[in-house]
């Protein structure tokens, strides 16, 4: 299970792995402030944990699922899904209710409960019809993007005028100028830590993860477990999406695309291992604001050609994860 | 003075020639003018060229926007409030949901491009004529094309005997047209929605050897399509513009509102014209990667 | 005698065609200590895992305080208080020593876990057990010994009405044992039902009350424990006399085949230099963590090292295990299941794993494979119901004995044996002595780390002690005696012995 | 490390794993009869098995490198990269030596050294750097994507028409009527075969991958034969490019795009265990068809709107698995 390929020479390791990511940001953060004086600004940084907020949001959720040596592939599309039906619904509803808060409240139920809904069905077959989680989500993958597509008849769903100002707030306001986004990704990171190192659960995704014959042995209910851990990604999903359609008032095919990809990547980043039995959520958050500050500096500079932003990112994850490289016990 | 361009990634032929023109006029506008600054950003979803925007706002202080929108809807809203905050706005092609919003408007047409073949079709095909249409990544866009395409043949008695998403894509074209060509034991045209796969489409049925019963239409006037069209190649006998070089339109007005103080503003919307072999010569630049 | 607390009624098991137990009765009660022995694949640990609910029988009833009762699982038998201890690990690579320990039944406050008593009461079950490892150290960085002890430490937290042992000493020194023995004569005190198997009888004949055998799979006799000795047992539980266990030991050449100057690996083992002569069998011995098994990895070629390995005069490169297998020198790994076999896999892949290329190249001769499969069978006495069957469904006596054709494949020069009779019934055990005193009749050397002091004693013509990672004595001859291993390996006398070298850093 | 999720009861396993996929194939082959009578026609069916040839070559490959316990997202942008540098190559040899046979040689040759090349630097950093292959892969997709797209300047690089008039059968001709790439592709599918179930290095992989500490104590060169999976697979990618490239001549950033996961869902469907241990290339092979059929099913029907091709190739998936799912172990 555990096969620590022995380097030649022991390394000190625990702390390194522990400080590699951080590091990485910070070196991060370093460029960002040589590049460009405006890079620390308030607006900047806010701008980048805003947006930073959906995909650490799934990537939170996504770590329980890793950690109990899961995968998800079909996030992204399921947040396309999960948005386009929620604008669907909300459009349907104002006009048959005229619109107002309601609408909001209840479009916002139905996010997360489709999201929950999604999550247990990708859960439920996985752990009871046995498919391999990669495939299985692969499959969900392309159904929910085929429906999204299917319910925007190819083009774009877009929220009402009104609606969409209504709404607009839960994107673009906060508290004490901290936008909402920011605030719910921080609580949810807080509360994945603490459920993951805290709380019965964490433990028993990170035994699952290990060696999930042990688990059983031990009367952890492995089934149910890894069961939640897709519930609660699902869930995390839908919470996502109710930050996000704030923001763009609309849901197409390519909403959402590749979030999957940076989601498992943020994961990874942040030294939880794709193999299961170790996952750390604050980590993942340090691996998502690793993501979206590439993203970010590439835009305060032009240096190079833009073909290539693609080719520097890849760098640039790569050395974030060589740092910590220690880490990685079986790959 | 700053301008922030930003426009879809190269993600097929037709956007990469657009990143080609916009490089080029990028670099030939710098030279020209030591004190314009470009910021050139390049997005694959609309959510990242939100993101591409706040940065562009809040960390390189742009004096003008032009920007190609990759979805109307979303990107409205970011649009407004740019606008709002006295940056010049230059809208690309895709227009915003509400108007009113941006300085300088300077467009493709897609209902004419879609209508344009249509109409080439409804003249030159019998009734009762097959066709297959490729369309290309499900969008407002392709949307467009095909409602054109369509209402153009509406009362021509052609019948359309698929219709099917070739992706933009010149490898899954390839793959549709082989699976349509084994289907369908008579096709007399296929029309595909961008030459990309009008090129995988000419394979397949050059493949097939059945390029004497049907002619392609693709559009947006690839340089190879322009040149069988020129050299009268019976398969291929128009094409349909939708000029990339529009973006290079929209640069140079915007940058030469900012240092004229003459600004440029108003609609600028290129039809779609028929490429034919008379006048093919005009559409054919040698040097784009297009 | 009080009532019986669980017991098993003419229980059946297959797996898929083949019938593993043919009707197995006994009775466990309160406050007794019942052992079960038999060969290896004889049904013993089947036989457990269907008194502790992880397996259902085919045939037959199990009986809870004089009723029928069938398990829907481990977790309702556990809640009856029936706990068993796996014969193979059954621990979370990944998480710690506490977290292990109190799996599945974490401590809470609230929603939140209490990290703070779990690991102060897992410290103090370690303590009783008398076991150094830290609770925070994750489970892969602790050694095999510890793994076991851990496990124990794991059974003993749970309110065990009903223990279940599956061979807890086949990893453990005597001092281990000991201390388990006194935690097993509290439990019985306390009127705990025992069940618990050995390979080695002089622990049973110690600790159980009464002995039940097994042999195929069928219950030849139950005994109280009084009433029979050692011989009887090994008698019933191999169908024939056995005859001294350890053949006698031949005299061994002294040209020197493997010379190690200096070996040290870092934090485990210091300066560590030995000498094996040609036929000669060296014992290493040593307390659980003094770092016996990371030395012989070192010399193999497994672990980073520095100092010098000499193979008949030629220098082995550190790490390097393909080098060494090529020049002769073999390692035989403690770690069963972590480092032996792939317990996925068939016999037969396993077995020729290592030397592949023997069987041709580029295309792997099957029949060659088979053939040499069927001599490893005949040689060792492996016992499968299937050949085909994945190793991880074998018994643990024969996963060993597969482990060692495996080892011995590529008949080496120089073999390393660490714990070569881990878990291996009696009978084979003899087998393989004799194997050993042959190899080393040969010409071949081997070096043999036991935790089974007759084992040393038996065997080797030498023994080397180490305590704390340096190797502190050696005894030759005469001087091979247990209490002289003991006194050095408990860092009691350094003095004491035959010719001692002098491996002060 | 295998931990076969014990159902109460044991059901007969062995058959039905072997058998799944060909019934998930011999099904789709069934219902593509029934809905087009095309679909058996030689033309169609060449066609399919040409068009398969690029992922699978490629597959092959990727079944060594996840039999062995790795990942690579690359290969699709590895692809469309080789397939760029090989046609701007022959181009500027077309300008300096006049075209003709030996520049397709120089092309071709370029095309496999490059593609080993590329995945002896995957390997070599994933082996040595023990960067977790996830990562690093999803680094170096990254990386060759943006190389193509600027070597292509963002728009299409295109062999000269010459050197496509000459390079051309490649693709469209064969023998007996049936053409290179089918050829090549059961070439090495057979040659793929066996060496994965009767050499050395087959074996290898599947203990590297099965437990690769066992591995290491048996003496086998782990971290060798983890580089060699992925060299394999990179020199694989490099023979479907040279197939490839005489289709249609060209390379774009498009060229390639979500290869890997094609590849990865057709080792999958085939029986391979994604967390490695076990592989089968014949599985693989089935595995691609399945793949390739759906999407000829597709093209030949209608019955539903374009929009949900998607889903049904999702759920078309989904069962071929759901057919086989006692075989995986560990999920
Ligand atoms: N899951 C299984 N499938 C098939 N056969 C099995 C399975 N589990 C055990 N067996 C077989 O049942 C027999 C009894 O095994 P068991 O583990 O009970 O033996 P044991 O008496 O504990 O031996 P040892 O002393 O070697 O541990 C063996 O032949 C073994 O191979
Ligand atoms: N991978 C590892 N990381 C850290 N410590 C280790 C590791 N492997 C072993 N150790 C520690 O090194 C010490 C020596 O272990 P070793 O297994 O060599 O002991 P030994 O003398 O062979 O005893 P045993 O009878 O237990 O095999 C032990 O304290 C063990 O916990
Ligand atoms: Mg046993
Ligand atoms: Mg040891």
């Amino acid at each position: 299970m555990s096969m620590a390929t022995t380097a030649p020479t022991r390394r000190p390791r625990v702390n390194l792995a522990v400080v590699a990511p951080i590091v990485a940001l910070i070196v991060l953060v370093l460029i960002g402030m040589a590049l460009n004086p405006n890079f620390l600004s308030f607006a900047n940084i806010t701008n980048v944990l805003a947006r930073s907020a959906f995909i650490g949001i799934i990537a939170i959720g996504m770590t329980f699922v890793i950690t109990a040596g899961g995968l998800d592939l079909s996030v992204g599309s399921m947040a396309a899904f999960v948005a386009g039906l929620m604008i669907l619904v909300m459009n349907m509803l104002t006009e048959s209710m005229g619109g107002g808060l309601p609408v909001i409240l209840i479009g916002i139920a139905l996010a997360l409960f489709t999201g929950l809904a999604a999550g247990f069905i990708n859960g439920i077959l996985i752990t009871r019809a046995g498919i391999e989680a990669f495939i299985l989500t692969l499959g969900t993958m392309g159904i929910y993007r085929s429906l999204v597509t299917w319910l925007a008849d190819g083009g774009t769903l877009s929220l009402g005028y009104e609606m969409r100002e209504l709404y607009r707030p839960v994107y673009y306001e906060g508290i004490l100028g901290i936008s909402w986004p920011i605030i719910v990704f921080a609580v949810l990171a807080i509360l994945g830590e603490i459920t993951m190192r805290h709380t019965a659960f964490g433990r028993h995704c990170a035994a699952i993860g290990s060696n999930e014959k042990v688990a059983r042995y031990s009367s952890v209910a492995v089934l149910r477990v890894r069961l939640m851990t897709y519930v609660l990604l699902g869930t995390l999903v839908g919470i996502a999406v109710v930050m996000y359609v704030p923001r763009l008032g609309s849901a197409s095919a390519t909403t959402g695309l590749l979030w999957e990809l940076e989601a498992i990547a943020a994961v990874i980043i942040g030294g939880t291992l794709l193999k299961g039995g170790f996952g750390r959520v604050w980590g993942t958050v340090v691996g998502v604001l690793i993501l979206s500050l590439i993203g970010n500096l590439l835009n305060l500079t032009d240096f190079v050609s833009p073909y290539l932003n693609g080719a520097i990112q890849g760098v640039v994850i790569i050395l974030a994860v060589v740092l910590q490289r220690n880490t990685g016990a079986a790959r | 003075e700053t301008i922030g361009i930003s426009i879809p990634a190269a993600t097929h032929g037709w956007a990469g020639a657009l990143n080609f023109h916009a490089e080029r006029t990028v670099a030939r506008l710098s030279e020209a003018n030591p004190d314009l600054e470009f910021v050139l950003t390049t997005t694959s979803d609309p959510g990242q060229q939100v993101s591409d925007l706040e940065d562009m706002v809040a960390t390189r202080g742009i004096d003008a926007l032009v920007v190609l929108p990759f979805e109307s809807e979303p990107l409205t809203g970011p649009i407004q409030r740019i606008a709002d905050s006295g940056v010049w706005v230059t809208v690309v092609d895709r227009g915003l949901a509400q108007e009113g919003i941006e300085n300088l408007y300077v467009a493709g047409d897609n209902d004419s491009f879609g209508r344009t073949a249509g109409q080439y079709f409804a003249d030159t095909l019998d009734e009762g004529a097959k066709v297959v249409v490729m369309r290309g990544i499900a969008s407002t866009v392709d949307n467009e094309r095909v409602a054109g395409f369509e209402a153009a043949l509406e009362g021509s008695g052609i019948e359309v005997l698929a219709m099917d998403h070739g992706n933009w894509n010149r490898d899954t074209a390839f793959n549709l047209m082989q699976d349509w060509l084994s289907r369908f034991p008579e096709i007399d045209a296929v029309w595909a929605a961008d030459d990309d796969m009008a090129v995988g489409a000419l394979a397949a049925i050059d493949q097939a050897g059945r390029t004497e019963e049907m002619f392609v239409v693709g559009g947006a006037g690839m340089k190879e399509m322009v040149q069988r069209i020129q050299d009268g190649d019976p398969t291929v006998p128009v094409n349909v513009t939708y000029p990339p070089a529009m973006i290079s339109t929209a640069i140079e007005m915007t940058a030469l509102g900012l240092t004229s103080g003459a600004p440029m503003s108003g609609e600028f919307i290129i039809a779609s014209e028929l490429i034919t072999p008379e006048n093919a010569e005009s559409f054919y630049f040698e040097d784009s990667p297009y | 005698m009080t009532d019986p607390i669980l017991a098993l009624n003419g229980v059946t098991k297959s797996f898929g065609p083949i019938e593993i137990l043919h009707g197995v009765d006994f009775a466990l009660h309160p406050g007794e200590v019942h052992a079960l022995i038999g060969e290896n694949g004889a049904g013993k640990s089947t036989t457990m895992k269907i008194l502790a609910g992880y397996l259902d029988p085919t045939g037959g009833q199990v009986t809870w305080q004089g009723k029928p009762i069938t398990f829907a699982g481990s977790d309702e038998a556990e809640d009856l208080g029936i706990i068993m201890i796996h014969q193979e690990f059954n621990l979370a690579e990944h998480l710690s020593v506490d977290q292990n320990v109190f799996l599945g039944r974490e401590l809470r406050r609230g929603l939140l876990l209490d990290h703070k008593a779990m690991r102060a009461q897992t410290a103090d079950l370690l303590g009783q057990l008398q076991c150094r490892v830290d609770p925070g150290t994750p489970v892969n960085r602790i050694s095999v010994p510890d793994k076991q002890m851990v496990e124990i430490a794991k059974a003993l937290s749970r309110k065990a009405r009903v223990l279940i042992m599956d061979e807890p000493t086949a990893v453990l020194t005597e001092r281990e044992t000991e201390v388990l023995f006194a935690q097993i004569d509290r439990l019985r005190a306390e009127g705990v039902a025992i069940l618990y198997t050995s390979h080695k009888l002089g622990e049973v004949k110690r600790i159980a009350d009464r002995v039940t055998v097994l042999r195929d799979g069928t219950m030849v006799r139950s005994d109280l424990t009084a009433d029979v000795t050692e011989d009887d047992m090994a008698t019933a539980m191999v169908g024939r006399e056995l005859s001294d266990l350890f053949p006698p030991k031949a005299a061994h050449g002294a040209e020197p085949i493997l010379e190690a100057q200096g070996v040290s690996v870092p934090g485990v083992v210091h300066d560590a230099s030995l000498v094996l002569h040609r036929g000669e069998v060296l014992g290493i011995g040593g307390l659980v963590g003094s770092g016996r098994t990371e030395l012989a990895e070192a010399i193999a070629g497994l672990r980073p090292r520095s100092g010098t390995v000499r193979l008949k005069g030629q220098d082995l490169p550190a790490n390097h295990v393909s080098q060494a297998m090529r020049a002769g020198l073999v390692y035989l790994t403690e770690d069963r299941k972590g480092a032996g076999l792939l317990l996925d896999k068939t016999l037969r892949e396993n077995l020729t794993l290592g030397q592949l290329d023997q069987f041709g190249s580029p295309l792997i001769d099957r029949k060659r494979e088979e053939a040499a499969l069927d001599t490893a069978i005949g040689d060792f006495a492996i016992r499968a119901p299937e050949r085909g069957m994945a190793v991880g469904d074998l018994s643990g006596g024969n996963q060993q004995k597969l482990l060692l054709a495996k080892t011995l494949l590529s008949d080496p020069q120089v073999v390393i044996i660490d714990e070569p009779t881990r878990g291996i019934d009696i009978g084979t055990k003899q087998q393989i002595y004799t194997l050993i005193a042959r190899l080393a009749a040969e010409g071949r050397s081997i070096i043999v780390i036991s935790s089974e002091m007759p084992e040393l004693i038996g065997l080797a013509s030498r023994v080397v002690v180490m305590h704390a990672g340096r190797i502190v004595g050696e005894l030759a001859d005469a001087a091979v005696t247990e209490g002289n291993i003991v006194r050095l390996a408990m860092g009691m006398d350094h003095s004491q012995g035959g010719h001692e070298k002098d491996s002060a850093a």
